[in-house]
């Protein structure tokens, strides 16, 4: 892998963590008034993935979604400004954190059903198929996710159509099988496995560690290749570590996450290697934190709707 | 020159190929659509090809959920539900997906896609293949609701929804597809929101939609020499031609709703609260509502008959508001 | 003696704690019932166990069918539903399964369950976190709806609820979960159908359910010097106390519905719709109802409250009926 | 298997296919309002597997139940009186053919929602769990119901709680994907064997042939053992050809569909190993015919329900 594109992935992991941290303030100062699912220690997988994607390429999210619609490359600006309900934001504020959407990076979008938005997927990914434009979408979904219905109906309806879709499932009880946090009394998973459900729709699947971006990037790559050369559909499982609490403005988790941790891990790669420096690193962080801090000052000054704008958009107009 | 005269199913099919023709953004998905048993669907797989109409496995969670995402990414799907019942196992792809992304986005993405379905009571088909729910995707927010009564309102309408930038759900009633009328061979629409002055009448206002239509214009026939009945077809219930509604009642002063769904929280109430509440100093009498009454549809064709509106029952309604 | 005072949620707990215990049939699950997160179901897994008290996957459709199974084989299981909304994705195991085994059975079976699950509006959790879908359940038939407004009821509604051998949708309001009133210790019920008489008042009904009953009490504080207000809660809505609604129209002449739920074809069109019908001949004014407009729930929270019923868009309808 | 089993699977099966031949005629005679799926050519599965179930468990059925519910011993007359809409019905009438209950015989019941009787089958496993009893629950359901999310989401909850269920596939297009006997144009199945989808959900799982009641009888014996010992749900997939048309009264198929006719695959191998003869073979089938025959004019001698009826049963009375 050449040097920029390591780099490109650090950077985006980067900007994600960046990116909840200021909202971690913003939200302790009473300013973000969105209740999310954090990405944190999650990002080497939208980086990852993402890397492979082009903008008329879509991706489909969850309740956890900042890291999804970053990497996908949307704009932190009118990403912060959804989240503080702003009518600057993507959405002009009537979507927050759950329901974003942003058309012109793909982000297509974050879904506060379980599972919603993945037969969505399924018509991104028809779309290209008719249209024979070479894209590709991919779908995001969590652990308990993937026993949803309709992301299991998804998955053999993708196989059928032999669709050009990746499905990335997170899986953050890898060892312990939590719900919110919450450690479950009865399992939620019948296997180990999510990747194992793959050969059961007659499509490829493996399982992978999500704190290693470079990896991500390579069975990412694959499967998207597969994708777009109309080979149909990939079912890959990341296993991930949530880290919980607020980092209070540090990049890297704190010692006992740092083994999951997909930044410190991937810095400790490229500093060894000799792609990143302290001072590489340093300025990076810095980028990111001034791209933030701009989101934030534009979030913050910018105009809250108008009450009566409440009663817009429930259909086209004109139509 | 003589009107043509085709069946409902023959309008709608009809509408099919003249948009499938006009717009090649136009595909059509969902259970067996290209079997040609099915008579609304007949030969357009033949015509359109296999990438355009495609029969699906049976999941309509992620077969609705598909269509959402093909209208949001620009093509112009018309989703078909065997039967409207079926819907229930995917309610959040279409209350939630389907109707609310254009809202919930700002306006940032639009969801131009049909939900095509059949519904209705009448066949002895049981609880589960008999609904016509149609009040429930009224009560939600986001999508358009259409119900055509005959087949030239089918084909107009169909073309309407096709066209339309929003999400629609077109229902057609089990029972009409055999139904003939006359109907033109180019391309029309009929608007949506504007309702159908179906017979003109002074004495009392009788809003019907579907099926029920044709059982009130029987009912009105027979009460001829008692009441001069004005029958109104909303043809749409989201939007509704609200003003249609209330002058009609302005005119007449008495309301009798019929409306095949159930009647608590259904369609016929929302028409009667909205005459309690706009045409109040109008009415001159109790607002009558003929509906299913809240008890599953059963097996029993004597059962079944026993609870749907009919010719006597709509009879009764118009007598005891002229009373 | 001074009256024992605790939350809502507390009151929802200490309900399924002495069911529970007087009857072993009674088991209870849902997504995370276990976590001491949950205030209406903490504690419940260590006192009755993990066989008893079980977390589900995030399979609605799946776990809300296995209630209707077990409570046809004799079980009572109390389903919970996280929220109101995720239920969409489970319509047929609702509206079908659950609803109407009794009725399409013949009476052959009977489904003692209890679906339990939150919902509301006001906390800018957006469109698909904020419904209320009682309407619905009101809509289609089978099944009873409860919705209580205060820490009273919600105990003596909930154990009326598991002891009856027909399946209710029980709704907690995710606003009133910290509501405090008096609640007795030992268990009591509080019948279904019967309405509260929350206030007294001889100008103007208002029927109000849930959280909407507090806003109302405080209109109508407000109006205190202009107008009389009687303040009417159904409780449950299914089954409805049409009686206590027509009464009360009959001493006041007049009518406000003020409902959480969207509008169209919602319960405050049902609740008009029934005095339009029944009432006519004592209503002195329009009827009006204040309820959520025909807007999916946006997720600012001054948009949010633009669209839900408050104590001024109340207190605009009381005025309006009055003029 | 001894003697007595294999004469009375033999009787199982041809009761089935008697009952729905004397439908079919009072079909075509018009007197019998009912439309429904027939069992004709599946009638092994149901008694293959029916041969150990006891009255206390439960089968989940479809739209296509009558097979499935005169295996588990519910009674003729009160069936056949059901599809007529008689008042003598299981369910007075109300049910019909897609919604029959029968919680004397266990029969609990058809569905006429693809895929809906699966979570509620799932229910009565977990009544046995809790009560301790023994019991086992039996889900049918199609390959076409394979796919239906809430089909899915049970596989993974039976496997998850070890309910004592098994799960029961047939496949009637185990060549040629057909929806209710359309040829379908895209496949429905990403998958050959729907029992490829058991290690999905971590539990064991196999595939056979339809129409050879004797193996059904070995692979289910094995699977209900499983079960009542409480280690949990099998998936077990039937292939079978659904043979069309009317018989006109003849119990075997025509020699097209004699390969996979269930019953003529018995009889031959019962004659040969001498448990049938042609005279055991001629009484058996004039003991059922007989009480088919009762069970029509049963049916057609009851009342119809009075119209009024039909507003009873919304609710329990009295509660
Ligand atoms: C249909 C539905 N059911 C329940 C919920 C409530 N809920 C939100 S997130 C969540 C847990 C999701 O777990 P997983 O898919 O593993 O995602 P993670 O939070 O671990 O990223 C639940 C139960 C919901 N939003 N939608
Ligand atoms: C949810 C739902 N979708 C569609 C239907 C219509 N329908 C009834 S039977 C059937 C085919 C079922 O195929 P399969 O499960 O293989 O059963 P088979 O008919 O082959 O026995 C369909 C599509 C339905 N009843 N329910
Ligand atoms: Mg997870
Ligand atoms: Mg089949």
């Amino acid at each position: 892998m050449d040097k920029e594109t390591k780099l490109k992935l650090y950077r985006s992991m980067v900007r994600i963590r960046t990116f909840e941290n200021g909202c971690r303030k913003l939200i302790s100062e009473g300013k973000l008034p969105a209740r999310f699912g954090m990405y944190t220690g999650q990002e080497a997988v939208a980086a990852g993935v993402s890397a492979h994607l082009d903008k008329g390429d879509e991706i489909g999210s969850t309740h956890r979604p900042i890291g999804h619609l970053i990497a996908k490359g949307c704009s932190l600006k009118k990403l912060l400004a959804e989240l503080c309900a702003k009518r600057t934001g993507f959405n002009k504020g009537k979507a927050g954190p759950y329901h974003t959407f942003d058309p012109e990076s793909g982000s297509l979008g974050a879904n506060g059903i379980v599972g919603g938005s993945v037969p969505m997927v399924a018509g991104y990914a028809l779309a290209h198929q008719i249209k024979k434009d070479g894209g590709v979408a991919v779908s995001y979904f969590g652990e308990g996710a993937s026993n949803q219905g309709g992301v299991q109906e998804t998955l053999n309806l993708a196989a059928c159509w032999e669709l050009p879709l990746v499905f990335v499932c997170e899986n953050s009880s890898p060892e312990v099988q939590r719900m919110l946090g919450h450690e479950i009394d009865y399992p939620q998973l019948s296997i180990e496995r999510i990747s194992d459900r793959a050969s059961a729709y007659g499509m490829p699947g493996s399982s992978h560690d999500g704190w290693d971006v470079l990896e991500i990037y390579e069975v990412a790559g694959e499967a998207v290749r597969r994708a777009r050369e109309g080979k149909g559909p990939t079912l890959l499982e990341f296993k991930v570590h949530q880290i919980e609490g607020n980092l209070e403005g540090r990049i890297e988790a704190e010692e006992d996450d740092r083994v999951w941790c997909p930044i410190h891990n991937l810095k400790q790669k490229l500093l060894a290697d000799g792609t990143l420096t302290p001072e590489i690193d340093e300025k990076i962080r810095k980028e990111e934190s001034a791209a933030v801090e701009e989101a934030i000052a534009f979030a913050l000054g910018s105009p809250d709707p108008e009450p009566i704008e409440a009663f817009d958009d429930v259909f086209v107009e004109g139509a | 020159m003589a009107e043509r005269v085709i069946t409902y199913s023959e309008a709608i099919n009809e509408a099919h190929i003249q948009e499938m023709e006009r717009d090649p953004t136009v595909i059509l998905f969902g259970e067996n659509v290209s079997s040609s048993w099915r008579r609304a669907t007949k030969g357009l797989k033949e015509r359109f090809g296999r990438e355009r109409v495609r029969d699906t496995p049976i999941t309509e969670t992620s077969f609705i959920g598909m269509g959402v995402g093909a209208a949001i990414r620009g093509l112009r799907p018309i989703v078909e539900l065997m039967l409207v019942d079926f819907g229930l196992v995917a309610m959040d792809q279409i209350l939630n997906q389907m109707a609310k992304s254009h809202y919930m986005s700002g306006g940032a993405v639009k969801v131009p896609m049909v939900l095509r379905a059949s519904y209705g009571a009448g066949t002895s088909s049981g609880a589960t293949h008999s609904e016509s729910l149609y009040s429930i995707f009224a009560h939600m927010p986001g999508m358009k609701v259409v119900l055509p009564s005959n087949p030239y309102d089918a084909k107009g309408l169909l073309i309407t929804a096709i066209k339309d930038d929003n999400p629609v759900v077109f229902m057609e009633h089990r029972l009409l597809g055999r139904t003939k009328g006359p109907v033109p061979e180019e391309p029309y629409t009929v608007p949506f929101g504007v309702a159908n002055l179906v017979r003109e009448g002074s004495d009392v206002t009788v809003v019907a939609t579907g099926r029920m239509v044709g059982l009130v214009m029987e009912a009105a026939d027979g009460l001829k020499k008692e009441a001069s009945v004005e029958v109104l077809d909303p043809r749409t219930i989201v939007p509704l031609d609200e003003e249609a509604i209330l002058n009609s009642v302005g005119k007449t002063g008495r309301l009798v709703v019929v409306d095949e769904d159930y009647e608590r929280c259904g369609f016929s109430a929302e028409v009667s609260a909205i005459v309690a509440e706009k045409g109040f100093n109008n009415l001159k009498a109790s607002v009558y509502r003929v509906a299913t009454p809240n008890v599953p549809l059963p097996f029993n064709p004597t059962l079944e008959k026993q609870l749907l509106p009919d010719r006597e029952k709509i009879a009764r309604a118009i007598r005891n508001v002229m009373a």
